[in-house]
C-alpha cells in the first residue's frame, strides 16, 4: 500500500476487509498469480455469500410456489416473498409496499410504464420528454410508443461536461408534456441528473415523472417521496441480488388506474371463457409464477446495503472515485469523459487512452486481472454526443479499494507501453 | 406461520364444524329488504346474504352459496349474532370480526362468545379471507350496495 | 411398506432413494415427527442440490454481465448463458439454439407471442382458437389481444372426462383460424391433449400451433420438430430450474419476421436519438440484463433430468400416477376428475372428498405434512366445466413414491373422519 | 475460454501491431468500381473498402474508417492480400479467413501467411467480430450490393 493510499483507506467509511470477505470471487486468481479486480460494477454488482445463501435456504427449506397454497411450504413462501417486497418499498421509502411491482429488470420496468400507462394515457401529440443520457432502456419503449402512438418524444441535450442542458430542459418541457423518463445517475458517465431542477420543471407543467434508478438504487440514499416521482425503476443484480429480478415503484392511484401488462395466471380475480377480471395491485401487474426465489434473495441484499447504511455507501464511492479521478488523471494520455468532481457523480469513470481504442484497452486490462467495461454502455447517443466509438469505463462498489485503482492505473501504463503509444 | 398440527384444533374448534354440520338460517328469503352475494373466486366461496329490516333491527336474515368449513360456518355464526340486532349493533359486529381477524385478539361485544370460536383463524393467513366473506357481505347487504363484495386483498391474506 | 408398494417400488425405472438424496427438502420435518409429503409438483417442482450448486457456482465464480464484455468473467458468464440454450434447445429438440427465447416463465412466453406475433399478424375477424382445459396463461392473453384488435377468440370444449371435444375442434377449427394455441398436458385435471390430433387439423387450414409445455416439457420427452408445432413455451420452476426462468421455443423464421416484445438494451443494434433498429433473433427477445444464473442453473436442471432419461421420467409417473388412482379410488368418499387410465394423463391427480371443501382437505392434510393443492389451479373454466367451486389435486414427479401415496390416502382417510363425513 | 496472459502475444503477435501502427491502404479512393461501408455498432468498429476493378482483377484497393486494432490491422493486412488478385481469389480468401476464425485452423492459401497471424483472434470469441469485419465488407463491395454490413450475429461471437 502506497501512502496516499492507506491515507484514503483511513478514511473510508466501512471496514473493507470485513466486506471482501463476504464476496468470495474478489479472491479468484483470474490468471495464475493475478487476483481479480473487478471494476464492471456499472453493468452487474457481484453477491455476497449472505445473498446466496438466503437464495439457497429458500430453495432447500422453503421452496413452493406462492399465493392460493394452503400447505406450510407454500404459505412459507408466500410470506418470505411479501416480506420481501416490505424490505424493498422501505429501501426506497415507498409509502406501501403494494406500490413495488416484482419485475425481471429495470428495463422492464420502463416498459411496463410504456404499455400499461402510456398505450392507455398517451394520445396523439402528447409529449414524452427524455435526455440524451439515458440508457437504451429509457429511449428505445418510448420510441416503440412513439411509432406506435404517434406520441412525440422529445430530448434534453447533454452537455460537452456530460451534464444535462438545463436551459434546454426548461424550453422543452411544456403544456403538452405528459412524462418525463429520466436517469438519477447516467450509467455511461457517471454523472448525477439534477432531478432536484427536473422533477419540479415537469411537475408545474402537470407532468409525471419516470425516474431509472438502475444507477442510484444500488448506490446512495433513495426516496421516492422526497423525490417526488411517479415511477422508479430499478434492478437486483446491480444491488448485490441475484439476476432475474427487479422493481417498479409507483403511486397507487396510477397503478390504479394502469392496464395490466402481461396476462395470466395470478394477475386475474375471474376468468371464464368469455371474460376476465383483474386482481388487486399488485397482482395485476405480476402475472405467472414470478421470480419468488429472486425476490427473496433481493430482500437479503437489502438487508446487506441497509446494515451498511446507504450513507456510508455513498460516502465510500465519493471516496474511491475522487481518488481514482486524481490517480487516473495522472496516467499519462488517459483522458476522463464526465464531470471532474466525484460529488457530481456516481462511483462510474469513463475514460479513453490516447492511441488505443477501448476494446484493446479492456483485452490487455484484462490479462492483468482488471475487469473494466468497454464499448457505448447501451448509451450510443452519449458515445455521439462525445463523437467517440466506444469509451472504457471502470465502475466502483461497496468493496473496491484504492489498492484496486492502483492496479487499474499501473496496468494502463502497461497498456500504453504494450501498443508502443509512449516510448 | 406454519400448520402446526396443535394448531389445528384452534382453527377446527368444536362449534365451527358444528355450525358447518348444521348451518344456522341457511336457507331462502321470500322477499328481504335488502340483499348482497359476496365471493371469493380464489377459494371459489360464494356467500349470499338476504335481510329483512323493520324498526332499525334485523328481524329475520338467511345465507345461501357455498365454500369451505370456515366460510359456512362463519357465514352461519353471523346469522346468528345479527338476529334481532340494529342495523348499527350488526355493522359494529362486522368491524370487531374484522379486527380480531387482523390482531387475533378477543374482541369485547356482547353476543360474540361462539364467535370467539374463530378467532384461531387469524392464524392462518391464507383462511383470513374465508372467515371474512359472510361478514363483508353483511356491510355490503346493510350498506344497500349492489355490487358483488369480494375479499381478494393481497395485502390482508396470502391465499 | 405394503406389499403392494414394494411390488411396484421394484418396478419404477429408477433408484428413488439415490434421486431423493439430491432433495434435501425431503428430509424436512414440516411438524415434528411428520416429513414432508410434496405432492404439489404441478405448482412447481422442488430443486435437487445439483441445479443449486451450479446456480452457487456461477455467482461465486463467474458472475459477470454478458455479451459485449471483453474482461474473463463477462466472457465466461456469456458462454454459460449460450450454452444454457443450447442445451435446452437440444432437450426440447430445437432445430437451432437461437430459436429458444429465455423467458421469465411460461406465461411470458406466452404473451410475447400475443405481442410481437399476434399484434403484428393478426387482423380484425382473424380466429384464434384455444380450449377449455387452458391455465389462465394461456386464455387471457388472447382475450386481451381480443379486445384490443377485434381478433375473434373461440375454444374447443371440454368433454365430461376432462378429455377435448375433438368433433368440435373439427368445426370450430377452419379456415379463417390463424392460431391453435393449446396445452400439451391439463394442469388442472392431468388430461393429455390430442396434440397428434389437434395439430394436423390446424396446419389443415393453415394455422399455426402453440403448444403451452409447461406441464409436459418437464414430464415426459419433448420434440417440436416431431410435434410439427410453431411456437411452445414452457418455465423453469416445473423441471427442477429456478424460478424466474422460462424458454419460448419459434421457428426461426417467425421469431425473424416478428416485432420485437421489450424495447432496451441488449435487443438493439443501432440507437440514436431518432431510431433504433433491432438485433438479430434472440437478443430482438431478450431486452435488458436477463436471468443469466436461472439460465445457467435451468442448464444443470436439464442435465440432470436427461441424466435420468425423459423415458425413464414418463415412465415413473405413470406407474406412481396409476398406483395412486388405484390407490386413491379406494378410500371412501374420493371421486377423482378426468380420465381413467394413467397413460391418458400426466402426473395429476385432481379428486374431491364427499362432504369436505376442497381447502379444508388441504389444511387438514398440511397438518399430516401432506402438501397438495387446493382451489381453481388458474382454470376456472375447467371449474365452471366440473361444476364445482374448487378441487383438490395431488401432482407427482422423480422423487415420489408410492408410499408417500399410501400416506396421502391414509391421510384422507382422518380427513373424513375429522369432519364426521363417515362414522 | 479465459484469457490467458500468454495468449496475448497470440492475439497481438507483432505484425498485427505493425499493421495498426502503420496501416498499408489506409487511404480515400477517388473514383472505385464498388464499395462497401460495414459496421460493427456493438463495438463501435467502422471499415469502408473501396475497390477498383479491371479484367477481372482488384487493380487497387483502400480502406477507411475507426476500430481497435484488431479490426484495423485486419483490413490493412486484407488489402494487401487482395490487392492484385481475381474476384474469385479474393472471394476465396475471405471464406477461408472467417474459416480460420471459426476453427482456429491455419488456411492453406497462397498470400495467407501474415494474415495467419490473425488466427489467434478465434481463441477470444468476443474479437472474432472486430477480424472478421473488414472481410465481410470486401465481400459485400464484392457483390456490389449496397447495405451496410454487420457482424451482429450473436452466433458466432458473444462480444
Ligand atoms: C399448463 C400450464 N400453463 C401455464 C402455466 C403457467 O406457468 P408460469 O406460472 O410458470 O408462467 C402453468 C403453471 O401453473 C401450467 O400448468
Ligand atoms: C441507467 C441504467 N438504466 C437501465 C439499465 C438497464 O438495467 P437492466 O439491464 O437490469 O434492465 C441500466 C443497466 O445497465 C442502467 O445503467
Amino acid at each position: 500500500m502506497t501512502q496516499t493510499d492507506m491515507d484514503v483507506q483511513q478514511r473510508l467509511p466501512f471496514d473493507l476487509d470485513r466486506i471482501r470477505r463476504d464476496f468470495p470471487i474478489l479472491k479468484r486468481e483470474i490468471h495464475p498469480g493475478k487476483t481479480l479486480v473487478y471494476l464492471d460494477n456499472a453493468a452487474t454488482s457481484q453477491r455476497p455469500v449472505q445473498m446466496i445463501a438466503e437464495m439457497t435456504r429458500f430453495y432447500r427449506d422453503h421452496n413452493a410456489n406462492i399465493h392460493r397454497g394452503v400447505h406450510t411450504l407454500s404459505i412459507e413462501a408466500t410470506d418470505l416473498y411479501e416480506q420481501a417486497r416490505q424490505r424493498i418499498a422501505r429501501f426506497i421509502n415507498a409509502p406501501r409496499a403494494e406500490e413495488v411491482i416484482f419485475t425481471r429488470n429495470t428495463t422492464e420496468g420502463i416498459n411496463l410504464v410504456a404499455h400499461s400507462w402510456g398505450r392507455k394515457f398517451l394520445q396523439e401529440g402528447d409529449e414524452v420528454v427524455i435526455t440524451e443520457v439515458e440508457h437504451h432502456s429509457n429511449i428505445v419503449p418510448w420510441q416503440m410508443l412513439r411509432d406506435e402512438r404517434g406520441v412525440v418524444l422529445k430530448y434534453i441535450p447533454m452537455l460537452p461536461d456530460g451534464t444535462l442542458d438545463l436551459d434546454y430542459a426548461r424550453q422543452v418541457i411544456g403544456p403538452r408534456t405528459k412524462l418525463l423518463a429520466v436517469t438519477a445517475v447516467s450509467n455511461a458517465l457517471g454523472t448525477i441528473t439534477r432531478l432536484d431542477e427536473l422533477i419540479p420543471m415537469a411537475r408545474a407543467q402537470g407532468a409525471l415523472v419516470l425516474v431509472d434508478g438502475a444507477q442510484s438504487v444500488p448506490h446512495m440514499p433513495v426516496d421516492v417521496q422526497a423525490l417526488g416521482c411517479d415511477f422508479m425503476a430499478f434492478t437486483g443484480h446491480k444491488m448485490l441480488g441475484p439476476t432475474g429480478i427487479g422493481g417498479l415503484w409507483a403511486r397507487m392511484e396510477l397503478l390504479e388506474a394502469m392496464d395490466p401488462f402481461l396476462g395470466g395466471g395470478d394477475m386475474i380475480l375471474t376468468v371464464t371463457m368469455a371474460q376476465s377480471t383483474w386482481a388487486d395491485v399488485p397482482a395485476k401487474f405480476e402475472a405467472g409464477t414470478p421470480n419468488v426465489a429472486g425476490a427473496v434473495a433481493l430482500g437479503a441484499a437489502v438487508d446487506y446495503l441497509e446494515a451498511l447504511g446507504m450513507d456510508a455507501v455513498r460516502a465510500h464511492e465519493v471516496e474511491i472515485t475522487d481518488y481514482a479521478l486524481r490517480r487516473l488523471g495522472d496516467v499519462p494520455g488517459v483522458s476522463i469523459f464526465g464531470p471532474p468532481q466525484a460529488q457530481d457523480r456516481g462511483g462510474v469513470i469513463s475514460f479513453e487512452l490516447e492511441g488505443v481504442h477501448p476494446h484493446d484497452v479492456g483485452q490487455v486490462l484484462d490479462t492483468h486481472a482488471v475487469a473494466i467495461r468497454t464499448g457505448h454502455h447501451c448509451a450510443q447517443p452519449v458515445m455521439a454526443a462525445l463523437s467517440v466509438p466506444a469509451t472504457a469505463r471502470a465502475s466502483f462498489y461497496i468493496y473496491n479499494t484504492t489498492e484496486e485503482v492502483d492496479r487499474l492505473a499501473v496496468a494502463l501504463e502497461e497498456v500504453s507501453r504494450f501498443f508502443g503509444v509512449r516510448a | 406461520m406454519t400448520n402446526e398440527p396443535s394448531l389445528l384444533d384452534d382453527l377446527y374448534r368444536e362449534i365451527i364444524l358444528d355450525h358447518y354440520r348444521t348451518p344456522r338460517n341457511h336457507q331462502e328469503m321470500e322477499a328481504p329488504t335488502c340483499s348482497a352475494e359476496g365471493a371469493n373466486p380464489l377459494c371459489g366461496d360464494t356467500v349470499t346474504v338476504s335481510i329483512l329490516l323493520a324498526d332499525g333491527r334485523v328481524q329475520d336474515i338467511a345465507f345461501g352459496g357455498q365454500g369451505c368449513s370456515i366460510s359456512q360456518a362463519s357465514a352461519s355464526m353471523m346469522t346468528e349474532y345479527v338476529k334481532g340486532r340494529t342495523v348499527q349493533e350488526a355493522g359494529d359486529g362486522a368491524r370487531a370480526f374484522q379486527q380480531m381477524m387482523t390482531t387475533g385478539e378477543p374482541q369485547d361485544l356482547e353476543g360474540f362468545d361462539d364467535i370467539d370460536a374463530l378467532r384461531g383463524v387469524a392464524k392462518f393467513a391464507a383462511r383470513v379471507k374465508c372467515a371474512s366473506l359472510a361478514w363483508k357481505t353483511l356491510e355490503q347487504a346493510l350498506d344497500g350496495r349492489a355490487e358483488p363484495v369480494t375479499t381478494d386483498e393481497r395485502t390482508e391474506s396470502n391465499d
